[in-house]
């Protein structure tokens, strides 16, 4: 096998998006949902099959040049290594399920073809981000999430919102986009490479100031799509699209990369600790802020985005202190139960005819198969963090990690993370008791449930649940597995003695059940939602939206109607078509010296006699004054 | 008067006796077409005439120039007399106009401005201007149909009337003053008497510029070019726009080559004139509704664009004022000779709703119209631009940049109203209606016209060198 | 004796060339010119050109200002034809600008150096005259010729009655 | 000049220009067969895109001379002399010229009014054009020039949509007006060059060699500048654009955007900035400054925009302001960045206003309140407009991207703040794209429920500029091989 | 002994005496008298020019010019007439059909 077969992993995708993009709508239905599901259940066995590239430094592959100018030299080229593998691994792995489900999903949608090519597509964009060993083929990904997602979210366009929804998403993570852009000219210019591998091999020559600027722009980056403060505002109205879509891009893959991002440029951003601590604070203060928030939403789907939002927090605050390990340990179980809540949310929302309040459901546990309850309560234990489940142990070890890390500020951030996994064990089963306890609340005919929407969530939920053993920590006589593959990569080695760590994991599991039996004593009996000013805030994300909309997009607009209005318009064209009004009115002025009669003309004649001889005589006048 | 002055005046004899006997034959016949041919082929010999008969004498009888620059006008002149003749032999049939006083009238003009292109006496400047001015006044008035063509008569007259008085008066005053009529002699005397200024020789030319002026219409003496020319019948108003000013730029482009840079005192005033006349022209085109008017001010303009070539007193400065000149002369002859072509017993079109869409009607002619109309404007790779182009160059040279400045606002004006008329020409209209087909010797006038402009824009070298050969 | 009577003439001239041009009938203004030309011819005389002068009398007051006279009776101008020949309102601009142009034309004239030199005595005898009119000034005289000759044409076809129904 | 070889070599530059003139004479002779005159200008079009294809498969290597060159003398009175050449610069963009031409006359298939005058002002503009980026004389650079203006000036006023004779007379004299300061400016060299040497010439390698004050320089300088900057358009020189490119008929603004607009840009890189290198040194800071206005300024009015054609005459001009901003960067990647990036804008913007002109053939709107639902009606349609509405706002991958990037990478080099500054646009740029996306393509269906979708001759014309867009955007290094010589010989400031 | 400049001054205020005239009248023929008056100016002006430098030519011109005035006039009045007969008139402003 050659190291460039590796383009496979990508190229399976995409050829099945584009092959679905020109003649899904024309071959029978069967053929085009065989056609998506195989494109990235193929990438997934190719990255099994290829694993072993990863081991050691890992494999490049070249395709070929893609721009060549002067000092520049940017290939096509794929660094398939060890933090690439499990992601990828990951991503495909859970893309698989995911689209299985959607063609469940989508049984009766009939602009399918559109929705698996994008599907795939994304996928392919996501894989490229993941793989990308420079960092113009990492943008390219990166611009490519997202656009598949804002062609994804505004998939149902007729509703205007939704495709309101979708330009949000593209436009809030293009905000993000150029900060990563400035820092890729930066960087550039800084080291005559885009590669990222060379990057990191000469981050350390590069003056501290320029890297703790570097590392913020690159934070920034990562921002933005992964739904950090400040550029959070698009993921709640991303809930606008397909529900597969929102576990594909809010669970598994998009929202991650900024994670990634920062994973792979860790050996730049550890350089610097005012961008460690930069890291750790926009993750902290994300990781409440949306835990606040998804406390008092209503739609069942913008509440499991805002959690998305606020466990991808844990994972920057995990970089933030130091552990890559750590942070794509939690990454990982979080696709799992987080693909699983959202697929669940999908069939519960089927289930209740399309309704998406939590406060209409009701009464799932016995309306609805009893499996589904049983799965989505998987993904909500590993959510809220309850023992033993995938994601008390990756939350846990974020939480080692912040309390072991040198900086006492890193105590604050511990216990903000402590405070919002109370909240998270809340909100959890707030949703669930919500959802399941009690009597039916809403009005909608429920939707049959087909088999590709059952299945798929049975894998993804004991992923979650058992995704502790993957790293599983020393003190429970696990073997740190992940931290021991990521190696060199792993980040900061956590040592800390076995009691603290008891102490802390004691902690964790007695936060998490405090907030189950808060959520138990608030909402085993239905509970009409509270009408208060603290919850509209809560509701509104901090009124996020309408900050954005006055500090951004009305002196935007602003600008831009002085931009027309007032230059173009008033200044520009105004003062020609002034000055060729002026060029008239002289060209009318003269017409009336025109007048026809003979006398005008002649003593025209004679004032252009006068005014010669005048001239004449200032001429004399002048000649005979020297 | 010897035989080597007779052979020198060959070509005016030509044309002279030529038209006194068209005009004899006239009076017995009185079948026009014939007339016409005839006078063709007079103004056609003469021009043959001009350029085979090498004269043996340089000047004749102390009054007129044999030389080459001479014959060269005489030849462009003759040719615009059988083209004037050409594109007005319909227009006599059908207004029943005596065709052999027209044709000998017009003969006859065009002697008298090869005589003025020649002139080197200020009485023979004088008499030659007289000689083609009193034709037009009759050729302008002639048709009696047209009373529009009385009151264009009766204002180029009383006009033309005022500015002899001028000339007459300018002359007598540079005689007073320097005591000869020779005119380079005179002129000599003028630059001569650069430490103290000559009031009279001063005055003097102040008042032949007036006259010129009005004759070419400078600022302000111009205002009778829009009326004359709407007036005037397009065969004779192609004559007048043509050669009526072109002749009076001759004698002054040759009087300059002759004396080399004079007019220090005149400089300025010049200077303002050719100014305000290439910006009033321009201005004043921009409101016009009627193209022939609108020729009219853009003769105007185009008259300020010659003038900041002649103060230039260089010799590229003349060159380029002579290549000028004769560009203008064809492509305005050509766009009157459409105007003319188009004429039937409706009259000529004329104002702007009678031309709207008509380009679709008359392909041919219109979109050669749009083509002269477009060289006069100064467009590149026809005529009009390399005129205006050695123009501007010989004025930078001689650094001129604030005229060479207005002269390219008044160009960029020009523009504005050629195109204009162009967009017209090609606006659909529907209820545009026809207009006179032309006939085969208007088109060929058109033809002649429109193939010296593509070809002098394309190649301007061949009249470059000619004219680099001629000037004295 | 000679200078006295110039400048005699001159006003005289200039006088009636005043009385001339203010008068409303032209009759009269043809009157008073005639009058202003007889004496402009005794000023040519005074010059030494009796040729001129005697030219002056016979082709100008005696034919064309004749031509006038005839023009006028032909048309039957009678006074109250003639519009009101000066009005006062266009008096004043205009009495201002003939006005500056005379005192401008008048300083111009007098600023030259060559305004206070003197005319020596000179008579131009007719026959030294006519042998430069008709030997140096061949040419011109055959032009004038022809420019009479093509004024009696134009004047024949301008002048031809109109065709019925095509006057106003 | 070292390429001009003894050798008699086949003219092929002559023929360029020629062959589109010859088409146009023979569709003008041709008038009375409308339809015969379409396919001539179509095998004309055809003919010289072949040529074009041919010259840039043989020459198009990244030799740094003259690829080809022609010469001969014209009017020899005032030395100006028949100069043709071809280079890397030229070469790209003559292949411009002819793609787009030809895409324009396919386009303008079923224009119905005077087809023969239609098509053969087309073919003269192609040859205009074609002058343009070929002429190494000064003076004959000129006569193109300005010969340019006058087929585009009436394709607009005849063929154009409501207020086009306003629009036409605007950019006709708008663009006059600055190009007759260039040729005072081009006069002045000229005779300062002639006074130095001796030698009165239009040539430009000549021009290049006369001794200027720096205050004369900076003046000649900003006299073409001033031609160059209003064709480009450079803020605040552009207001004529979007009312030319709103009402000139599709085959107008195609050429408008992909070719007219390039001629400034391109005037500035073969003239302007060689001829006058130490005033363009001191200059260059201002250009910057005035082309990152310029891509703010056009992104926040085109943000406001309702009329979709207008909306893409100032997106057109925040683009060409980053080309000219990779300019002003004076940087090697930067400057091929910006070439093209000139392409790359050439075919998607080209590509979009093919698609604006069928969505008005079909919904008989331009209005975006109006549209919407397009995915709805004609789905081929939709997906093609998406595209290369992605394209031009910079998605990696396509066209628009790798030159964007090129510029951005270089200007960065030389000018971080620009560079920085001009990603900003980025984000501007998809605001007003997304904008109108979201009102064409998406949204609930207004006016009828379907429309027919794209013809077979519709896909002819889109689906190369979509396979040119995809190659540009991924593979473009054939394209920037030629380009490698000819930037360096042009900044170093000198020609091949 | 006459004094140059006196004999031009004559000339030059009989000059703008005619051109008051013209300028003054609005009458036809009037205007022509007026023209009349000016060249006669011109004539006194080459009449004394022709004293003052002892030469033939101005005599010349001064005859010349005299033919020519016929000439003109001849011409002038024959359009008087015509003027006349169309349109029953000779205010010069009457003829303002065509202006602007």
């Amino acid at each position: 096998m050659n190291e460039s077969l590796l383009f496979l992993i990508l190229l399976l995708p995409l050829f099945c998006a584009v092959f679905n993009m020109l003649f899904g709508m024309r071959l029978p239905r069967l053929f085009t949902e065989v056609m998506a599901v195989i494109g990235v259940a193929g990438a997934f066995v190719l990255t099994l099959l290829f694993w072993g590239y990863a081991e050691g430094d890992g494999s490049r592959a070249v395709l070929f040049t893609w721009l060549n100018s002067g000092t520049l030299n940017v290939s096509f080229a794929l660094n398939f290594d060890r933090l690439a593998a499990p992601m990828t691994l990951m991503v495909t792995g859970v893309a698989t399920l995911i689209h299985l489900y959607a063609v469940g999903y989508m049984r009766e949608e009939d602009d399918y073809a559109r929705f698996f090519s994008l599907l795939n597509l994304f996928v392919f964009a996501m894989l490229v981000i993941v793989l990308a060993d420079n960092l113009l083929v990492l943008f390219l990904g990166w611009e490519g999430v997202g656009f598949c997602s804002y062609g994804l979210i505004g998939f149902w366009y007729r509703k205007l919102e939704n495709a309101k929804a979708g330009t949000k998403a593209f436009l809030v993570t293009r905000v993000g986009d150029v900060f990563l852009g400035i820092a890729m000219l930066w960087l550039f210019a800084l080291t005559g490479t885009l590669s990222i591998s060379a990057i990191n091999a000469q981050a350390a020559l590069i003056s501290p100031g320029v890297v703790i600027v570097l590392s913020l722009l690159l934070l920034l980056g990562a921002c933005g799509k992964s739904a950090q403060l400040p550029l959070m505002t698009w993921l709640a109205d991303a809930m606008a699209g397909p529900t597969p879509v929102s576990a594909l891009i809010h669970a598994a893959t998009m929202v991650t990369a900024g994670v990634y991002l920062l994973c792979r440029f860790f050996p730049l951003v550890s350089l610097s600790a005012v961008a460690m601590t930069a890291i750790t604070a926009i993750g902290a203060l994300t990781a409440i802020y949306a835990a606040s928030c998804a406390m008092a939403q209503r739609d069942i789907k913008r509440v499991l985005a805002y959690s998305t939002m606020s466990q991808v927090g844990y994972m920057f605050m995990a970089v933030g202190a130091g552990t890559v390990a750590g942070a794509m340990f939690h990454l990982l179980t979080h696709a799992f139960f987080k693909a699983v809540l959202f697929m669940a949310a999908g069939c519960i929302i089927h289930l209740g005819g399309g309704e998406n309040n939590i406060f209409k459901m009701g009464g799932l546990a016995r309306r609805g198969p009893a499996e589904l309850f049983w799965v989505f309560l998987a993904g909500a234990v590993c959510l809220a963090g309850l023992p033993l489940t995938g994601g008390f142990f990756s939350k846990d070890s974020i939480l080692l990690a912040l309390y072991t890390y040198p900086d006492p500020v890193y105590r604050v951030f511990w216990l903000i993370g402590i405070v919002t996994a109370l909240l998270t064990s809340f909100y959890t089963f707030r949703l669930v008791y919500l959802v399941f306890a009690g009597e039916w609340r809403g009005s909608g005919h429920p939707h049959a449930l087909p088999l590709l929407m059952r299945w798929p969530l049975w894998p993804l939920a004991l992923l979650g649940l058992a995704g502790g053993m993957f790293n599983l920590p020393a003190f429970l006589g696990g073997g740190e597995a992940l931290h021991h593959w990521y190696g060199t990569m792993a980040g900061r080695m956590l040592t800390a003695s076995h009691d603290v760590e008891w102490m802390l994991a004691g902690l964790a599991a007695a936060i998490a059940v405090v907030g189950w039996f808060a959520a138990h004593w608030r909402y085993r009996t239905y509970q009409a939602p509270l009408e208060n000013a603290l919850s509209r805030f809560l509701l509104s994300g901090w009124q996020a939206d309408a900050l954005v909309d006055r500090f951004f997009i009305r002196p935007f607009n602003a600008m831009a109607l002085f931009s027309w209005i007032g230059c173009d318009r008033t200044l520009f064209d105004g003062s020609l078509e002034g000055l060729a009004r002026t060029a008239t009115r002289c060209g009318a002025l003269l017409l009336k010296i025109t007048t026809g009669r003979l006398t005008t003309y002649l003593s025209a004649f004679a004032w252009g006699f006068l005014i010669l001889l005048g001239w004449f005589l200032l001429k004399l006048v002048e000649g005979g004054g020297h | 008067m010897s035989l080597p002055d007779l052979l020198a005046l060959l070509p005016i004899l030509i044309l002279v006796f030529g038209g006194t006997v068209i005009l004899m034959a006239g009076a017995w016949y009185r079948e026009p077409l014939p007339l016409i041919a005839g006078g063709i082929v007079t103004a056609l010999l003469g021009a043959v005439a001009a350029g085979l008969v090498q004269p043996p004498v340089v000047e004749i009888a102390g009054l007129f120039s044999a030389g080459a620059y001479a014959r060269f006008f005489t030849i462009l002149w003759s040719l615009l007399a059988a083209a004037g003749l050409m594109a007005a032999a319909r227009y006599i049939i059908e207004n029943s106009i005596g065709a052999g006083e027209y044709v000998s009238l017009v003969l006859y003009a065009a002697a008298g401005m090869a005589l003025l292109s020649s002139a080197t006496h200020l009485l023979a400047l004088f008499l030659a201007l007289e000689t083609f001015t009193l034709a037009f006044y009759i050729l302008i008035a002639c048709n009696r149909r047209c009373t529009l063509a009385a009151e264009a008569g009766i204002k180029y007259l009383l006009m033309s009337a005022v500015s002899t008085g001028f000339l007459a008066f300018g002359i007598a005053l540079i005689y007073a003053s320097s005591g000869t009529l020779s005119l380079p002699e005179a002129v000599i005397k003028l630059s001569a008497a650069t430490g103290e200024l000559h009031a009279w020789g001063l005055l003097g030319w102040g008042m032949v510029l007036i006259a010129v002026g009005f004759k070419i219409s400078l600022v302000p003496f111009h205002l009778w070019t829009p009326d004359v020319y709407q007036g005037t019948p397009a065969p004779v108003g192609g004559l007048l726009a043509t050669g009526s000013k072109g002749a009076v730029v001759a004698v002054l482009v040759g009087m300059l080559a002759v004396s080399g840079p004079v007019w220090h005192g005149l400089t300025d005033l010049l200077w303002l004139l050719a100014a305000l006349t290439m910006l009033v022209g321009a201005f004043s085109a921009l409101g016009q509704k009627n193209l022939k008017r609108l020729l009219a001010y853009s003769s105007v303009t185009h008259m300020g664009t010659l003038l900041v070539g002649l103060l230039c007193q260089t010799s590229a400065g003349l060159t380029a004022t002579t290549f000028y000149l004769v560009i203008y002369v064809i492509t305005s002859l050509g766009a009157f000779v459409i105007i003319a072509s188009l004429a039937d017993e409706r009259g000529e079109p004329m104002e702007f709703d009678q031309w709207r869409g008509l380009g679709y009607l008359h392909p041919v002619r219109c979109g050669v119209l749009a083509l002269l109309l477009l060289s006069l404007a100064g467009l590149p790779a026809t005529a009009g631009f390399m005129a205006k182009f050695v123009i501007f160059e010989a004025a930078l040279q001689s650094g001129y940049l604030g005229l060479v400045l207005i002269g390219v606002l008044s160009s960029v004006i020009s523009f504005a109203f050629y195109l204009r008329v162009t967009m017209l020409l090609f606006e659909p209209d529907e209820s545009v209606c026809r207009w006179h087909t032309g006939t085969a010797s208007e088109h060929a006038v058109i033809a002649v016209c429109t193939s010296a402009v593509l070809l002098l824009g394309l190649f301007p070298g061949i009249l470059f060198d000619l004219i680099g050969r001629i000037l004295p | 004796m000679a200078t006295v009577l110039f400048y005699i003439l001159g006003f005289t001239m200039l006088a009636a060339t005043l009385l001339c041009i203010t008068r409303r009938n032209p009759v009269h203004a043809v009157i008073y010119l005639v009058a202003g030309l007889f004496a402009l011819a005794l000023m040519f005389y005074l010059l030494g050109a009796p040729l001129v002068a005697a030219w002056q009398v016979i082709v100008y007051a005696g034919a064309i200002m004749v031509l006038f006279l005839f023009i006028i009776m032909m048309l039957g101008l009678a006074p109250q034809d003639v519009p009101e020949g000066p009005s006062w309102q266009r008096w004043g601009p205009l009495a201002l600008l003939s006005s500056s142009i005379m005192i401008c034309t008048l300083l111009l004239i007098f600023k030259d150096p060559m305004a206070g030199q003197q005319i020596d005595d000179f008579y131009l005898a007719p026959q030294v005259l006519g042998e430069a009119l008709f030997s140096r000034y061949a040419l011109a005289v055959e032009i004038v010729s022809f420019q009479l000759l093509f004024a009696t044409i134009g004047a024949y076809m301008l002048g031809r009655p109109l065709p019925k129904g095509e006057d106003q | 000049m070292t390429a001009a070889s003894a050798l008699p070599q086949f003219p092929w530059l002559t023929l360029l220009i020629l062959l589109p003139l010859g088409g146009a004479l023979l569709c003008l002779l041709h008038h009375r067969r409308a339809e015969e005159c379409r396919w001539l200008a179509l095998a004309t079009t055809a003919a010289t895109l072949g040529i074009t294809i041919y010259l840039f498969v043989c020459y198009g290597q990244g030799d740094s001379g003259w690829l080809l060159y022609e010469d001969a003398a014209w009017i020899p009175r005032y030395g100006i002399r028949f100069t043709l050449g071809l280079d890397g610069i030229s070469l790209l963009l003559v292949l411009l010229t002819a793609f787009l031409q030809m895409i324009a006359v396919l386009m303008s298939w079923s224009e119905k009014q005077h087809v023969p005058m239609f098509f053969s002002l087309l073919l003269v503009l192609e040859a205009t054009l074609m002058g343009i980026f070929l002429a190494l004389d000064l003076m004959l650079f000129f006569l193109f020039w300005e010969v340019m203006l006058l087929p585009m000036f009436f394709l607009i006023s005849i063929w154009g949509h409501e207020r086009r004779h306003y629009a036409a007379i605007k950019f006709f004299l708008y663009t006059l007006a600055g190009s007759m300061v260039m040729l005072v400016a081009l006069i002045v060299l000229y005779l300062i060059h002639g006074e130095q040497t001796g030698t009165y010439t239009f040539a430009l390698a000549e021009l290049m060699q006369t001794d200027l004050s720096s205050q004369q320089e900076m003046l000649l300088f900003l006299g073409f500048l001033l031609a160059f900057a209003i064709k480009i358009p450079l803020v605040p020189f552009h207001t004529w654009l979007p009312d030319a490119h709103t009402e000139a008929p599709v085959a107008g603004t195609i050429d408008l955007t992909g070719l007219l607009l390039k001629t400034g840009i391109y005037g500035l890189i073969r003239f302007a900035f060689p001829l006058f290198p130490e005033a363009t040194r001191s200059f260059l800071p201002v250009l910057g400054i005035v082309a990152l206005t310029g891509i703010f300024h056009a992104a926040w009015a085109a943000y406001r925009q309702d009329d979709i054609k207008r909306l893409f005459a100032y997106s057109s001009i925040s683009h060409v302001g980053l080309v000219v901003l990779g300019l002003a960067a004076w940087q090697l990647t930067a400057w091929e960045g910006s070439i093209l990036l000139m392409l790359a804008h050439g075919i998607s913007t080209g590509a979009l206003f093919v698609l604006i002109a069928l969505i008005r053939q079909r919904t008989g709107t331009r209005n975006l309140a109006e549209l919407g639902g397009l995915w709805s009606q004609a789905p081929q349609m939709a997906f093609l407009f998406l595209f290369f509405s992605l394209a031009s706002l910079g998605l990696p991958g396509l066209a628009n991207f790798a030159g964007e990037i090129l510029v951005l990478l270089g200007t960065f080099q030389t000018h971080p703040v620009w560079a920085a500054i001009a990603v900003i646009g980025v984000v501007f740029t998809a605001a007003y794209m997304l904008r109108l996306v979201q009102g064409v393509v998406w949204g609930p269906v207004k006016g009828r429920p379907t429309l027919p979708d794209l013809t077979p001759r519709e896909w002819l014309i889109l689906l190369p500029m979509a396979v040119l867009v995809l190659w540009l955007g991924l593979y473009p290094e054939p394209f920037l091989r030629p380009l490698h010589g000819a930037v360096v010989n042009i900044m170093a400031g000198g020609l091949p | 002994m006459i004094s140059f400049g006196h004999a031009l001054a004559f000339a030059g205020a009989l000059f703008v005496l005619g051109l008051t005239c013209v300028l003054l009248h609005r009458q036809i023929l009037m205007i022509l008298i007026g023209v009349e008056i000016m060249l006669n100016g011109a004539s006194l002006v080459f009449v004394a020019a022709s004293a003052y430098w002892q030469q033939v030519d101005g005599q010349v011109f001064a005859l010349l010019l005299m033919a020519i005035t016929a000439a003109e006039v001849a011409v002038a009045l024959a359009m008087v007439v015509y003027l006349w007969r169309r349109k029953r008139t000779l205010v010069a402003d009457e003829f303002n059909r065509m202006r602007g």
